[in-house]
């Protein structure tokens, strides 16, 4: 069987799986949906996986196949005064880079699926969910294997309107539904970018095919297709505008934490493993341009360090479990971003893999704890769990332990590249990503103290509840368990003895990058085995370092921790309050524009922010209310002005028909006057 | 005094023609205003035969005969509404004929 | 020519002076005989203008026949209480600014108008046997007109009847 | 079979009305009866419109199913109808919603029914006419005739403030259309001047030189005319109104039908009778400007309405910015695009008024805060509901993504700023529209008079399916309806730019720049300088 | 002695006014023969008379085509019977005739059902004819007193009504007021040139300089005449107050017949005795037209009075028609010709729902009176929707076609100010008479009275509204029968 010809087919499995949720969904047993749509998905993944198995024995490792034209547009002139053809084809590329994402999204998104089989059980709408779920997969699989830029918009959109939905799966809670809006009114300012990125593209290469512009991108390289470098940097940040929002980097990561209203394994499938990855994979499978455009590579760089330890400095003081990971989250993303940044972009797919199977991971244990609490999620109000759910608990504790990049765990290697090319791009970010790495393993770890560990603090109602989870989301939970384990051996390096099979693989997407790279790099980076052990070796001291600090603070002095928090209380209630980014957004955005008639809804200290948000809410809400008064008073009073006129000169003309038959003669006679004194005034 | 010419019969005429206009816009009796169109009339006929009686051609003054059937077709039809409207109104005040209006 | 002249300029002053006493008079019967001073002015005039016929016609017709018209109306409808009342409407004043300013736009075209005048064909030479010329007139060129105002007179007759009578 | 070959298009034309004098002999008591006949009719309007879809040659440029029948000979205007691929669509469009809306309205209305039927199906006559007619004459009558009908419905059958409303519409039209009548006059005699012939004939026309000023002139009648129609920014307020008091048919048919009469007056007269002037950097200018401010002018409007449907109404506005934006981009992309998108807009906010419609007919208000968590008892309603608001949105695999994607790509190859702000437009569409959704169906389903409401019945479902189903055929294969614009739209751009299809400089040749993307604006000007004095020079030289 | 003078196409060509005026003194006897229930004959007499006037008119023009004439004179030059003529003299004959198919009922709901009614119509319709085809100042200006006196009287028919006496008091003394001056500046024409034809005054007035202040007195004061006989601004404002208060009929008659007659009369006197003096008359004419308009549209639309709405938006016509004589060109010509066709037709039309609105007790020219109209009588309601549309200009209907070629005479002659003003006063237009609409198909009954129809009535509306119709949905015909009057002036 010929699995390289039929990965169009990959997406289709889910597709008819929620086609017959929307439609069927309804009328159909809960035990068949819970097999028919984790068993799409399964199918997607046997498919994805013969077909990566007969990639890699292709010698140029990239299989292409085109359904149909899918956007025959017209003809126009590029940039340089070419003419070409718009055109986007419904066509699908595997390479070893698609293969990576494949691969994670069915393997990950079959177990999520299993796992959602028994957390779901309980809920209303079980159907629905599922139906959403392999919608997901359809628009994730289809952004993963598209071979052109606008298909991997389909996707792009598709997943946003999975994760609104899916998010706003719990309707009637009101902070689920705004979460979910938030979202996708989010991710559409970043595709507003990559929209206009593919504009950029499309006038300077005259395609949006990756093959295409990837290789007019190498002829740029060469010297033999003059583009202004200008041209390239607005285009790539544009791109990464597209990709700041849906990987939800700073500024607009700001939807992602809402996100965690939605069902924790969509918060697993969607908001940690798969769809935020979109925008790495976007960067990633952009790579040609964005090493052409040395200042956009600086500022992707720049955002995702800046992100990460942002976003890690926000995870330490939050006290929602779920939140905690999505902050986990945001950061580990800043981690990506820079790696491609730093034209790691090998590193950076090589991070998303794993993290995938960690933070959902991660996820699905938080979900578990949850689920065993009844739906309790405040660290505060647990602990001591680690007797009563122990498979859990265990598996909680892989996770963890690969996050904070524990020797031999999956996050081992791929954070450690990502450190390691940091460092030889710029001393600076390695700093950032250092510290970030204590942070990590301070806020993640403050979380497993908190909800493992210590004496319980639950409520005595709840407590009476606890209980292991059913075994289909155990099951999960181990698989992924073995996953961060094992999932980073593949790119084992080679200073440690392996051969990086993982950096290999992906050589024919990112070799070119690569050489560009190499040769815009003024200095040949000192390779030295020394400096990486070195490296390795702080970069395990500063994980041990934050996991005593949070035991320390946790479990053996806990007034510290509390008189940490008394005296930084300013930083703390920032580092709480997200640094109000959130506030900020929706002062400006949300409730500006949207709740114009806006009721108090400052949550925060007026002093703390400033007059400018409140006047850039203002203004906004100011030229909504302006564009209506405008309407009601100048464009249509303009029209009844003129109604107006004529109704009122109707009158003093009216008032001229006295009644009086000698008015009327008068009126003669004057009318003859104006005739003779219009000859005698000629 | 200056020499006749047709010019003061053009003269006399127009102004015979003006005080039947200043009667018909300023008289409050629409019997009046009526014999004020009469004037009116006379100043034509003025014209008229003054004409004739320039080129030597009759039709002038037959045109003249016609304006005065006309005026007396008139004047006959208008003192008939006059009584008319006496009738029901009892006023042949022509600014208190104004029932409708505006 | 001097005579010819005076008869004009006396006629002219019968004229004006009857319209104008015709439209200001107070009594309707007064007006209507001011009427008939200023309808024989006009009838001297044209016998003046030696159109005797006319004359005749100016007499008879309008003397003898619209002005009795007139004055019997005017005994029908109530004479005495509209004596007593205001004779000018109000607009009075504005009227006869707006004729005065007309007048003298007239005055001044037609004294512009004076020399443009062509009196080329102003023989002066008698009309003779007027009476005839006016009938063959009357009778060949406009015959038709002729016809029309004796339907137009039907017409008059049956609407003052019409208009005057109670009751058809 | 070959008779009706020939006259396919007087017999879809002619159905609608024949139908409608047919119902008035029908008793006025038989309810249904009138109903039964008045689908009835509608269905064979559409039906007898399919095998346009299968006879039209879209490999042919010039107009297909041509009939010509002398009218008024004195004055050379002639009953001569044709389609083309641009009316094609507008045509099928036009049918297909026609249907759909007098199927809407079953239960909707019940007062007055002879009379409602009768002016929608007047109405639809109308509104084929316009998009069939060769003949400018012709034309006009037909855009003037449905003035009438929609006034009644309007009037008659809408909300509370329908006579303002209603006369608002026919006021505004009529102001545009009487300028209108005066640039076709104009530019009917001075072709007369020209060739000697008296003619309305369009073919005739759109071949016509007219001296730039001229053009300008004229351009500025039609704009007025299409502007108010389309709506574009200034002229746009009686659409609200209009469509808030309309009833549900009258929204669906007006917003789906009536507005597309403006841009397609743009595309079939602005543009290639006077393409000096469309040409006109300034007018170009101007243009884009006022679509621009529609564009985000309506997003924010829309989302501080309270009214659904006024939001719906100033969605419209909206969109039908976008619609200009690609018409006066002047190139293939942005006027396929362009016409494409009059499609969809038809298709996504028919529906949206059918789903505002559907909830009104069950609650009579239209008050947003009414309404929350709907999707509890309306699960049905609240998918096809999300549906449609995608399609509109712009949700890729949908339509509404195919026709803005294709006009900003057009927008962007004349100047880049101007694909920016209509991007802009995209962000504000998903914020109203989500924020609208999440109001309505979303949230705890608290008014006690929403916890009994029934779902979509099976006719409201079949009102909604067929556009649905268009949306995403569109969405997912637009080829065929590319194709049908693609020879039309060519033949609009050689006339409005003779030099866009010449043969251009070699590749590699310029370095893109990316102040190059006010290079192409500053071609446009050249281009238009160059058409412009080698007319002059041919006017000289004659 | 008398073929010396006259000949047999004399007495052929005035046939048609000597049978109306044989017919109008037969209804005036019949009528003593007839008791109170039979007066209805008067009409079908009036009727017949009519249709053998049509008769001879159609003989006459049979006649003229096996000649090979496009023109006939007669009575020594004072009536030339040219297409012009003939046009005019169909649309009297047309508006005559429908005038009285809704008459009487109408008379008899008013108590004033007489022969003499029917006998002066007669009588005024031969005033009209005269004032088609006279081509003699004495013939017209006799023509034109048989007319006015005509419709003084008739104006002032309900004698027992207030309104109507005072609307012909009015009517009266304006007019022959107005009638005056006319016959000032008649005199003036005369004195001149020495003649009382047209044709030779024409030829006089081009021999004088230009300039001449008696040519521009005698402009003045005839325009001023004409105006006023046709309801132009400021010489208009006997129009609402004449027409609210004649009787209903009388109103449509006078909106139509006479006012065309009129119409006729400003035509010839200024394309053949004034034509040389165009530039003199010209911006007189533009000034007169936008007043007209404007006056007229504006202040129909706070009206509440349907009778004196549609006077103001009879003068609003007037502007329309008076633009094209600005014009002036063929186009405009025949859109004078086609614009009085049609509007004989709608105008008439809507008239004849008024005249229907009167019932028993219900005077019926307030706008309200109509209300529900389309829940008590549909067809009568569409019917006027029609007419209203067309009056408004609202194409298909006929009114359009008259507007259409104003419009283009007035590009046609780059008058693109005036075409602009005009075509927007169309929707200012529309919006009053969707006022009688909106009352006729929005509002419900304020009674029960149903709208009184009699048979005439029922072909009165039919007619019209058929001819409404086809005038804008085939209009080549009566395109070309427009043309033959412009060829007939511009010869």
């Amino acid at each position: 069987m010929n699995f390289l010809e039929s990965i169009w087919m990959i997406p289709l499995f889910p597709l008819g799986g929620a086609l017959v949720m929307l439609f069927f969904g309804k009328r159909l047993p809960n035990k068949l949906v819970s097999l028919i749509c984790p068993g799409t998905v399964l199918v997607s993944f046997l498919v994805a996986l013969g077909a990566v198995w007969q990639l890699a024995s292709l010698a140029e490792r990239r299989f292409e196949t085109v359904l149909y034209t899918w956007v025959p547009g017209a003809l126009f002139h590029m940039t340089n005064g070419q003419e070409s053809q718009l055109q986007a084809d419904w066509g699908f590329l595997l390479d070893p880079l698609s293969a990576v994402m494949v691969l994670v999204v069915t393997g990950v998104g079959f177990l999520i699926h299993v796992y959602s089989v028994g957390y779901m059980a309980h809920e209303d709408g079980f159907y629905r969910f599922f139906g959403y779920m392999n919608l997901f997969m359809f628009s994730m699989l289809t952004l993963v294997l598209a071979n052109n830029y606008l298909l991997l918009f389909v996707g792009w959109e598709g997943v946003g309107l999975c994760s609104y939905l899916l998010i706003g799966f719990y309707f009637h809670k009101k902070s689920a539904s705004d979460a979910g809006k938030k979202a996708f009114i989010v991710n559409r300012i970043g595709d507003a970018g990559f929209i206009l990125g593919m504009f950029f593209m499309l006038a300077t290469f005259g395609s949006v095919n990756f093959g295409k512009v990837n290789e007019a991108a190498v002829e740029v390289a060469n010297g033999n297709f003059a583009v202004e470098g200008s041209v390239l940097m607005v285009m790539t940040l544009l791109l990464f505008v597209g990709a700041v929002g849906k990987s939800a980097q700073f500024p607009l990561h700001i939807w992602l934490p809402d996100a965690m209203e939605g069902p924790t394994p969509v918060s697993a499938l969607i908001h940690a493993a798969t769809m935020v990855t979109a925008g790495v994979y976007m960067v990633a499978r952009s790579n040609m341009l964005f090493v052409l455009a040395p200042t956009t590579m600086a500022i992707v760089a720049g955002v995702g360090a800046f992100t990460a330890i942002f976003a890690a400095t926000i995870g330490l003081a939050q006290n929602d479990i779920k939140r905690v990971l999505a902050y986990s989250t945001v950061s580990q993303l800043g981690y990506m971003v820079m790696a491609c940044g730093v034209g790691a972009f090998g590193a950076g797919v090589f991070h998303l893999s794993t993290h995938a199977y960690f933070k959902a991971l991660l996820f699905l244990g938080a979900g578990s704890v949850i689920h065993s609490l009844s739906g309790e999620q405040d660290m505060r109000k647990m602990g001591g769990l680690r007797h009563k759910i122990p498979i859990t608990y265990w598996t909680f504790l892989f996770a963890s332990l690969a996050i904070i990049g524990t020797p031999l765990f999956s996050g081992f290697f791929s954070k450690d590249e990502i450190l390691w090319l940091a460092f030889s791009s710029s001393p600076v970010l390695w700093v950032v990503a250092f510290v970030t790495a204590g942070l990590t393993a301070l806020y993640i770890w403050r979380l497993v103290f908190l909800t493992f560990f210590g004496e319980s603090r639950l409520d005595p109602e709840v407590a009476s509840h606890v209980h292991e989870s059913p075994r289909s989301m155990t099951i999960p939970l181990m698989a992924l368990a073995g996953l961060s384990l094992a999932g980073g051996w593949i790119g084992w390096p080679q200073f440690l003895g392996g051969s990086n099979r993982f950096e290999h693989w992906l050589e024919p997407v990112f070799g070119h990058a690569a050489e560009v790279m190499a040769a815009g790099a003024a200095h040949e980076a000192m390779h030295s085995v020394f400096q990486e052990w070195l490296l390795m070796g702080l970069s395990v001291g500063i994980a041990a370092s934050g996991v005593y600090a949070a035991y320390y603070f946790v479990i053996k002095r806990r007034e510290a921790a509390d008189r940490l928090v008394q005296a930084t209380g300013g930083v703390h209630r920032v580092l709480q309050n997200k640094y109000y980014v959130d506030e900020v957004f929706n002062a400006v955005f949300v409730d500006g524009l949207a709740k114009g008639g806006g009721t108090a809804l400052w949550k925060f200290d007026a002093s703390v922010i400033d007059g400018g948000v409140n006047g850039a809410a203002w203004l906004t809400r100011f030229t909504s209310t302006l564009s209506i008064w405008w309407d009601t008073w100048v464009v249509d009073g303009a029209v009844r002005l003129s109604a107006f006129m004529v109704k009122v000169t109707s009158y003093p003309v009216r008032l001229l028909q006295t009644g009086l038959l000698q008015a009327y003669a008068l009126f003669i006679v004057l009318g003859v006057l104006i005739f003779f004194s219009y000859y005698l005034l000629r | 005094m200056p020499p006749v010419t047709p010019v003061h019969y053009l003269f006399l005429s127009t102004a015979l023609f003006t005080i039947g206009v200043i009667g018909v816009l300023t008289r409050r009796n629409v019997i009046i205003i009526l014999i004020s169109i009469e004037l009116i009339f006379n100043a034509v006929n003025i014209n008229l035969v003054f004409f004739s009686s320039l080129f030597a051609s009759v039709s002038g003054q037959t045109f003249a005969i016609f304006v005065i059937v006309a005026a007396a077709a008139e004047a006959a039809v208008g003192l008939g509404i006059i009584i008319a409207l006496y009738r029901n109104k009892e006023t042949v005040n022509a600014d208190e004929i104004d029932l409708m209006k505006w | 020519m001097v005579l010819h002249d005076l008869f004009f300029y006396i006629l002219a002053a019968i004229i004006l002076g009857g319209g104008i006493l015709t439209i200001t008079r107070r009594n309707a019967v007064h007006s209507a005989i001011f009427l008939v001073m200023t309808l024989i002015g006009v009838a001297g005039l044209f016998l003046h203008l030696q159109a005797e016929f006319l004359a005749a016609v100016q007499v008879f017709l309008y003397i003898g026949g619209i002005t009795v018209l007139f004055l019997f109306v005017i005994m029908l409808v109530n004479l005495d209480e509209a004596a007593k009342q205001r004779q000018f409407n109000r607009q009075w004043g504005l009227a006869l600014g707006c004729v005065l300013l007309l007048v003298a736009e007239l005055g001044y075209f037609l004294y512009q108008g004076k020399d443009s005048f062509s009196f080329a064909e102003s023989s002066g030479a008698l009309l003779q046997n007027n009476t005839q010329e006016i009938a063959m007139s009357l009778y060949r060129d406009y015959l038709l007109p002729f016809e029309i105002a004796s339907l137009l007179l039907l017409v008059a007759i049956v609407g003052a009847v019409v208009m005057a009578k109670k009751q058809i | 079979m070959t008779w009706i070959h020939d006259h396919i298009l007087t017999v879809v034309l002619f159905v609608p009305l024949a139908g409608a004098i047919l119902l008035m002999f029908l008793p006025k008591e038989n309810k249904n009866g009138v109903r039964w006949a008045a689908n009835l009719t509608a269905f064979l309007g559409f039906l007898v419109s399919v095998p346009l879809v299968f006879w039209f040659d879209s490999s042919v440029g010039e107009f297909q199913f041509v009939e010509k029948v002398e009218w008024i000979p004195s004055i050379g205007a002639n009953y001569s109808l044709g389609l083309d691929g641009i009316s094609l669509l507008l045509v099928m469009l036009t049918t297909v919603l026609g249907f759909i809306a007098i199927l809407s309205s079953w239960t909707s209305v019940n007062e007055r029914l002879k009379e409602y039927y009768f002016f929608l199906l007047l109405l639809q006559t109308g509104m084929l006419g316009v998009f069939m007619t060769l003949d400018f004459f012709l034309f006009y009558v037909f855009w003037e005739v449905m003035l009438v009908p929609m006034y009644f419905l309007i009037g008659i059958w809408g909300g509370a403030r329908k006579l303002y409303a209603a006369i608002k519409f026919f006021l505004y039209t009529l102001v545009g259309s009487v300028l209108m009548l005066l640039g076709i006059l104009a530019i009917y005699f001075t072709n007369r001047d020209q060739t000697g012939e008296a003619t309305f004939d369009i073919v005739t026309l759109q071949n016509l030189n007219l001296p730039e000023n001229l053009q300008l002139w004229i351009f500025f009648a039609f704009f007025v005319a299409f502007a108010i129609k389309v709506p574009m920014f200034p002229f746009h307020t009686w659409l609200p109104d209009a469509h808030v008091e309309a009833p549900t048919a009258g929204s669906v048919i007006l917003a789906g039908v009536l507005l597309k009469m403006g841009t397609y007056g743009f595309v079939r007269f602005s543009l290639p009778m006077l393409p000096d002037a469309s040409s006109h950097p300034a007018v170009v200018k101007f243009m884009m400007t006022l679509s621009i401010v529609a564009i985000i002018y309506g997003g924010l409007v829309s989302l501080m309405q309270k009214d659904w449907k006024k939001l719906v109404a100033y969605s419209s506005v909206s969109h039908m910015g976008f619609i200009t934006l690609g018409i006066f981009a002047l190139n293939p992309n942005g006027l396929s695009g362009g016409i494409l998108q009059q499609i969809n807009h038809g298709i996504s906010t028919g529906a949206l008024f059918l789903i505002v419609g559907i909830i009104y007919e069950r609650r009579h208000t239209r008050e947003i805060s009414e309404f929350g968590g709907l999707s509890n008892v309306m699960p049905v309603y609240a998918t096809l509901f999300l549906i449609v608001a995608m399609s509109s949105l712009g949700l890729p695999t949908l339509n509404g993504f195919i026709g803005e994607f294709v006009i900003l790509q057009g927008a962007f190859e004349e100047n880049w700023v101007w694909a920016a702000f209509g991007v802009t437009g995209i962000i504000l569409a998903a914020a109203y529209l989500l924020w609208l959704y999440q109001r309505t169906m979303f949230g705890p389903l608290d008014n006690p008079k929403n916890k009994n409401l029934k779902d979509v019945n099976f006719r409201e479902m079949m009102t909604l399916a067929p556009l649905i189903i268009l949306a995403f055929w569109i969405g997912l294969y637009p080829k065929p309806f590319f194709r049908i614009l693609e020879q039309p739209v060519a033949k609009i751009v050689e006339r409005v730019r003779p030099a866009y299809y010449a043969a251009h400089p070699d590749a590699f040749g310029a370095p893109a720049r990316l102040n190059a993307a006010a290079q192409p604006a500053a071609s446009l000007e050249t281009e238009a300088a160059a058409v412009r004095s080698a007319k002059k020079r041919a006017r000289a030289s004659r | 002695m008398f073929s010396e003078y006259f000949s047999a196409v004399d007495f052929l060509l005035l046939k048609p006014a000597i049978l109306l005026t044989i017919f109008g003194i037969g209804v005036m006897l019949t009528d003593l023969l007839l008791d109170e229930r039979q007066k209805h004959f008067n009409a079908v007499t009036a009727l017949v008379g009519i249709g053998f006037a049509a008769v001879q008119m159609l003989r006459i023009q049979s006649q003229m085509r096996e000649a090979g004439v496009s023109e006939v004179e007669a009575f020594r030059g004072a009536i030339v019977l040219d297409g012009l003529g003939i046009f005019f003299i169909w649309l009297f004959l047309i508006s005559t005739a429908i005038t009285i198919l809704i008459s009487f009922r109408y008379l008899e709901i008013e108590n004033e059902h007489h022969g003499e009614y029917y006998a002066i119509m007669l009588f005024a319709t031969v005033g009209m004819i005269f004032l088609a085809i006279g081509m003699d100042l004495i013939t017209l200006f006799i023509g034109l007193e048989l007319m006015a006196v005509s419709i003084y009287i008739l104006a002032g028919f309900l004698r027992g009504d207030r309104r109507s006496n005072e609307a012909a008091m009015k009517y009266l003394l304006l007019g022959a007021f107005s009638s005056g001056i006319l016959i000032y500046g008649m005199s003036l024409l005369y004195g001149m040139s020495n003649s009382t034809n047209l044709r030779e005054i024409g030829s006089a007035l081009s021999q004088r300089p230009l300039g001449d202040p008696l040519v521009i007195m005698a402009v003045v004061t005839i325009a001023a005449g004409l105006f006023f006989k046709i309801g132009a601004v400021p010489f208009h404002q006997w129009v609402p107050d004449v027409y609210e208060g004649a009787p209903h009929s009388i109103t449509a008659f006078m909106s139509v017949g006479p006012k065309v007659a009129a119409f006729a009369l400003l035509l010839r006197m200024f394309l053949e005795p004034l034509g040389s003096l165009r530039e003199q008359w010209e911006p007189l004419l533009i000034g007169v037209a936008v007043a007209t308009m404007t006056l007229g549209n504006l202040a129909a639309i706070s009206q509440s009075n349907i009778k004196r709405l549609l006077g103001y938006s009879a003068i609003s016509h007037v502007g329309y028609i008076l633009l094209g004589l600005v014009s002036g060109n063929e186009t405009g010509l025949k859109g004078i010709a086609i614009y009085l066709l049609v509007y004989v037709f709608m105008n008439l039309g809507i008239f004849t729902v008024v005249v229907a609105m009167r019932r028993r007790d219900l005077v019926g020219d307030e706008i309200n009176d109509m209300a529900g109209l389309m829940h008590k009588n549909p067809a009568m309601a569409i019917l006027s929707l029609i007419f209203l549309l067309s009056l408004a200009g609202i194409p298909p209907t006929a009114g359009f076609l008259g507007k259409y070629f104003i419009f283009l005479s007035l590009l046609e002659t780059g008058h693109y100010t005036l075409a602009v003003i005009a075509v927007l006063y169309v929707a200012v237009a529309i919006y009053y008479y969707f006022r009688i609409v909106v009352v006729m198909f929005m509002q419900a009954p304020l009674d029960q009275e149903l709208p009184s129809i009699s048979m005439g009535i029922r072909w009165a509306l039919g007619i019209t509204a058929a001819m409404t119709l086809l005038i804008g949905l085939y209009p080549e015909p009566f395109i070309q029968l427009a043309s033959g009057p412009v060829l007939a002036i511009l010869r």
